[in-house]
């Protein structure tokens, strides 16, 4: 087993990996660039090396920092997270030759997921089907314009090495075919580094639902059921479920196959996860697969009862799967919804320092945070600053009890997409179960709310009061740091 | 005072038991400033607020909601009066859908900026009308840098 | 259905009522003495009703202005929570009466288990098994005398009005027992206002094993499983599991049977708790039954999936058991530790002003808090800070669960008894799980542990630091009140 | 200066990059005050600690555990002197053990309060000497008053 894990990553996964490793008796090594240093998650953990100066390229990003830091803390395994380098095969690589444990699926199945091109061909030869595109080979302008009539409008141009929908456009007409290429291509080559690009036929209105799978090195490969990700913004997870209210039993099991069948085509070890495409007429299509832990995995572990991160720490110690995983049954129903730091009219990110913050509690309520009283936000990384995770007996209760959580979530100082979970929990669509990736773009239009009275009153009370301000003011004001209005007060957008 | 939110402007008088808004008096009861948070009985309805000020910034959270306050200022940089739509990160200017002297309304799209290998809609918070336009498409700006001046 | 529930309570049993009232869409209302205005319960619910000024007796335990307050609240329903007027039958009486819904046993199954010797006699005829002791007819000292020889040393004198281990003493000879017969009746006075006493052979080392059992007006009585709460000081539970590691199945079922008939022999309907004792040649015995929610519910939801209140609530407006629940099966292990205000040397309960608080959260972890950073704790009330609750796949998980938890919790400006709980999870004799309710007496003494290095430096540089000290210091000193070390600082008894 | 936590009292130094205990010198780097309270890197072990102060008195959460600490005073109210032990509530004295003179033990029980209901043993917090017994059995006691002055 794992002695000293190096977590490769920062924010709310970082401290949640952290715990279950405390947990297991394993001492967790946080890395933080510079600007990071009084991060809340380096402050949670027994280590800390710092990765130096500059951005996240120079920092979270550089595989020689990485692995120096890995060495310099004696570490001998290393857990990559979400995002950053959690699915570069050259990392994976890298640590293994270091002579660390890594902790997460091979470098080849990291890289035939991660060419969304060769994963797609994969798949139609594993039997898994994916959504009708361009042939592997065609490239230029000609050949994809050819397979796009092929396929039939609207299409998506994706890119190959995409992900997170970046540099994605819907394309509705030939003629505007070349301009959208020339545009993906461009985004592509600056986000990915490689600017191959290939068509998608465009499904209105699909369920976005994935299966978390594991598999060990003994060749156990099974899959832990759904999470229903359909509630999209700008193709980002906002809120997600499971059950998921679009599946029934037979249904589920299908998909539930194809995930695992997905899986196996690559030989996959570790806890991965298997996107799918559910359209209106009940056809599913492979997306494409995340090998790694989801952001959402939370709603699995209390649904099952089970710990991903310590069951990822044990495979990756070679131990195999524990035998009841086989015949685990979901118990409830369970929600996460994600806390950005964003403008509540915009949704553009915002930086800023949390003056005040207090997190739900209570009964069935659990809070992953990278954040807390006296954090910095900044624009440089990835804005999610907590997610919420409730479960209870049935849809209804977790759905009143996310909105009672919401409503004792206090975060102030840095503003956040909050008043936007609140709409989506209140949304009758939502309420039905019958929504799809498209439930966002149709609530009410966000507005800056007016202020009721007491807020005005509130407001002029802290204004009236000694320029420290009341108690909480003058912990955030005390709490140092630059002051967050001086880096945002210039653009009130929509204020 | 005056206080500003949301391009809202209120004109907020406090005195021991009361309050008034643009005039309109509101009896104030203080029921506790206490561990939670204070609360406070409005007109006879009680609402818990948190209420946390930074220099000429209040934020407010109110039974829930969190809202943005500022000092209104008479200044022409103040809010009411007209304001600059700055760059809320450093990119460059994808698109520009407006010109100066050009009335629009609020929610439409007046420049579109890339940035974070995302495009972000600038768009007007209110109605107005275009004062500046200081970019050109194309040009790269750093955070803060002014994209549209309203007035 | 209730409309708007007053709960007549405070702390974090207040708070965790109204966390589920909220998401029933139940208005909750809180009360307060004027003492406790700012309290955390009062700050976390839509509505508020003062009960005047005056310590516990004049406003938590005052049953005319509790009714009152229902009255001005506009309520429909009281909930009382535990302890206070919990198990006081006159006040279910006067609720009933004032036309409002009584959440909460008759007041003639209160009346019943709550006299002691009437209790012992009912479960007699009943046929569940109770500890041997003193005939009910037996009062004067000469009866008691001759009964305590029948029954044999050591024998415990016992209030018949007590609970809680309130005046409670053991004999092992009989010169000692007319001094002890004085002591008990002048204490149970004092805290019952009924100086009856009664004997009961005195275990040695028994298993504190207790059963949630729930019924409905159809009729429907079943039992929850149970919660082992052996981990006990001064007779005052500490940390309490579930599933028990003391029982193995038929045990277990015998006893969950004998609990279902002490709640049939009084009818009962709601939440209630049957208390039992466990020898060590595994006889068990009915010790008392508690006829409110109980302190340590949260284990039961959590390995159950449910939410008890709401189940009381539903229950208290008519409602049948959800059917699925005479089907219920435990999932995993669960864990409660209590926090309390007091001396960690002496254990004797601590006041002042929380000046920094800071919960664990995380996978598995719920905390049910009566507290937060701001609040004030004085000796007027229970110590009861807060609980935390962790769950966990299995007993070794759960209990390195609650110490990485445990390890989280921030708590400073008024001590606690965490480093007792820390000892407690490190106790070889409970990792064994075979433990009896002296486990606590056998743990080595708490003594004053040596700051480490690292933390006299800390100590000086806040000293060092401006008089507000660092920012949490400030904040604490800013958030106001009056200064707790005015209240505390004389005695640093074992300090 | 000088700072004492459970009766114990050391002499403490800062300096820029070091801290002395009682003349033992110890490297001190801090590594972020930041969300989670400080880190300190002592002698190159690294510790996690949040620090709030009261006037005279300190707590300190360290890696897990608090401790309490409060600037040692010379006068002779100060700790490591003598010290009183008072009653931690109101109640009443049900009996005392002890005789003024009288050499004790710590952890020894010298007196045991009646209140709330329940009996409260005073234990010696030292090896100490019984200098003051103000009350005696039956005597009812304010909060804070006085029971035991040892020296």
């Amino acid at each position: 087993m794992i002695r000293r894990l190096l977590i490769a990553n920062r924010g709310e996964i970082a401290v949640r990996i952290a715990r279950t490793a405390r947990e297991m008796g394993i001492e967790d090594v946080a890395v933080y660039s510079e600007a990071d240093a009084g991060a809340f998650h380096v402050g949670q953990m027994a280590a800390a090396v710092s990765l130096g100066p500059g951005g996240p390229r120079e920092t979270y990003l550089s595989v020689p920092r990485l692995i120096e830091a890995a060495r310099r803390a004696k570490a001998d395994g290393v857990h990559p997270g979400y995002g950053f380098l959690s699915e570069n095969a050259d990392f994976a690589r890298a640590v293994d030759q270091a002579g660390l444990v890594w902790v997460g699926p091979s470098p080849e199945a990291i890289e035939q997921m991660g060419d969304k091109v060769r994963s797609r061909a994969k798949m139609r030869e594993a039997g898994v089907p994916v959504v009708p595109g361009s042939d592997p080979k065609a490239a230029t302008d000609a050949e994809l314009a050819a397979e796009a009539v092929r396929i039939g409008f609207p299409v998506l141009v994706k890119a190959a090495a995409g992900g997170g929908g970046k540099g994605m456009s819907r394309v509705d007409r030939a003629e505007d075919l070349p301009a959208a290429l020339a545009e993906a291509r461009r985004l592509a080559a600056s986000a990915f580094g490689d600017e191959k690009v290939y068509l998608e036929k465009l499904l209105e209105r699909p369920h976005h639902v994935e299966f978390q799978i594991f598999g060990d090195r003994a060749g156990h490969l099974i899959h832990l059921f759904e999470r229903e990700c359909s509630v999209q913004r700008r193709h980002q997870k906002i809120v997600e479920e499971t059950p998921s209210p679009a599946l029934e039993g037979a249904l589920r099991s299908r998909m539930a196959e194809a995930a695992v069948e997905a899986g196996r085509a690559v030989g996959y070890v570790g806890a991965g996860t298997v996107e799918l495409l559910l359209d209106e007429k009940r056809n599913f299509y492979f997306l494409e697969m995340n090998t790694r832990l989801q952001v959402e995995h939370p709603i699995t572990e209390v649904t099952l009862g089970i710990d991903l991160v310590r069951a990822q720490l044990e495979v990756a110690a070679g131990r195999t799967l524990p035998d009841h995983w086989a015949r685990l049954t979901p118990r409830g129903h369970a929600i996460e919804l994600r806390l950005y730091a964003e403008d509540p009219v915009t949704s553009l990110p915002r930086s800023g320092e949390i003056i005040e913050y207090v997190e739900p509690a209570g009964p069935g309520v659990r809070v992953d945070s990278g954040v807390s009283r006296g954090s910095r936000v900044g624009l440089e990384f990835d804005p999610l600053l907590a997610k919420l995770v409730v479960s209870a007996p049935d849809r209804r209760a977790a759905i009143e009890r996310a909105r009672r959580a919401l409503e004792e979530w206090v975060v102030l100082g840095v503003e956040t997409n909050g008043a936007m979970l609140a709409a989506v929990l209140r949304s009758p669509e939502f309420l039905s179960g019958r929504y799809a990736t498209d439930l966002v773009s149709r609530l009410p239009a966000a507005d800056a709310l007016e202020p009721p009275s007491a807020a005005w009153i509130a407001a002029a009370r802290a204004f009236a009061s000694a320029p420290a301000g009341p108690p909480r003011a003058s912990a955030g004001a005390a709490a140092g740091g630059p002051d967050p209005w001086g880096e945002s007060s210039g653009w009130r957008i929509g204020a | 005072m005056r206080i500003e939110s949301g391009g809202r402007v209120r004109d907020v008088r406090l005195s021991a038991e009361a309050a008034s808004l643009d005039g309109k008096r509101h009896v104030v009861r203080v029921e506790g400033e206490g561990a939670a948070g204070e609360v406070l009985e409005i007109d006879g309805t009680r609402h818990r607020v948190r209420a946390v000020r930074r220099g000429d910034r209040v934020s407010v959270w109110c039974d829930g909601d969190v809202f943005e306050f500022a000092t209104a200022r008479k200044e022409s940089s103040g809010p009411g009066e007209h304001e600059d739509l700055r760059a809320p990160m450093p990119g460059r200017i994808r698109k520009v859908h407006v010109a100066e002297g050009e009335s629009v309304s609020k929610g439409q799209v007046l420049l579109v900026l890339e940035a974070m290998k995302m495009e972000h809609a600038i768009r007007a918070p209110r109605d107005a009308a275009v004062r500046r336009l200081p970019h050109r498409e194309g040009d790269l700006v750093e955070m803060g840098a002014p994209l549209v001046e309203l007035s």
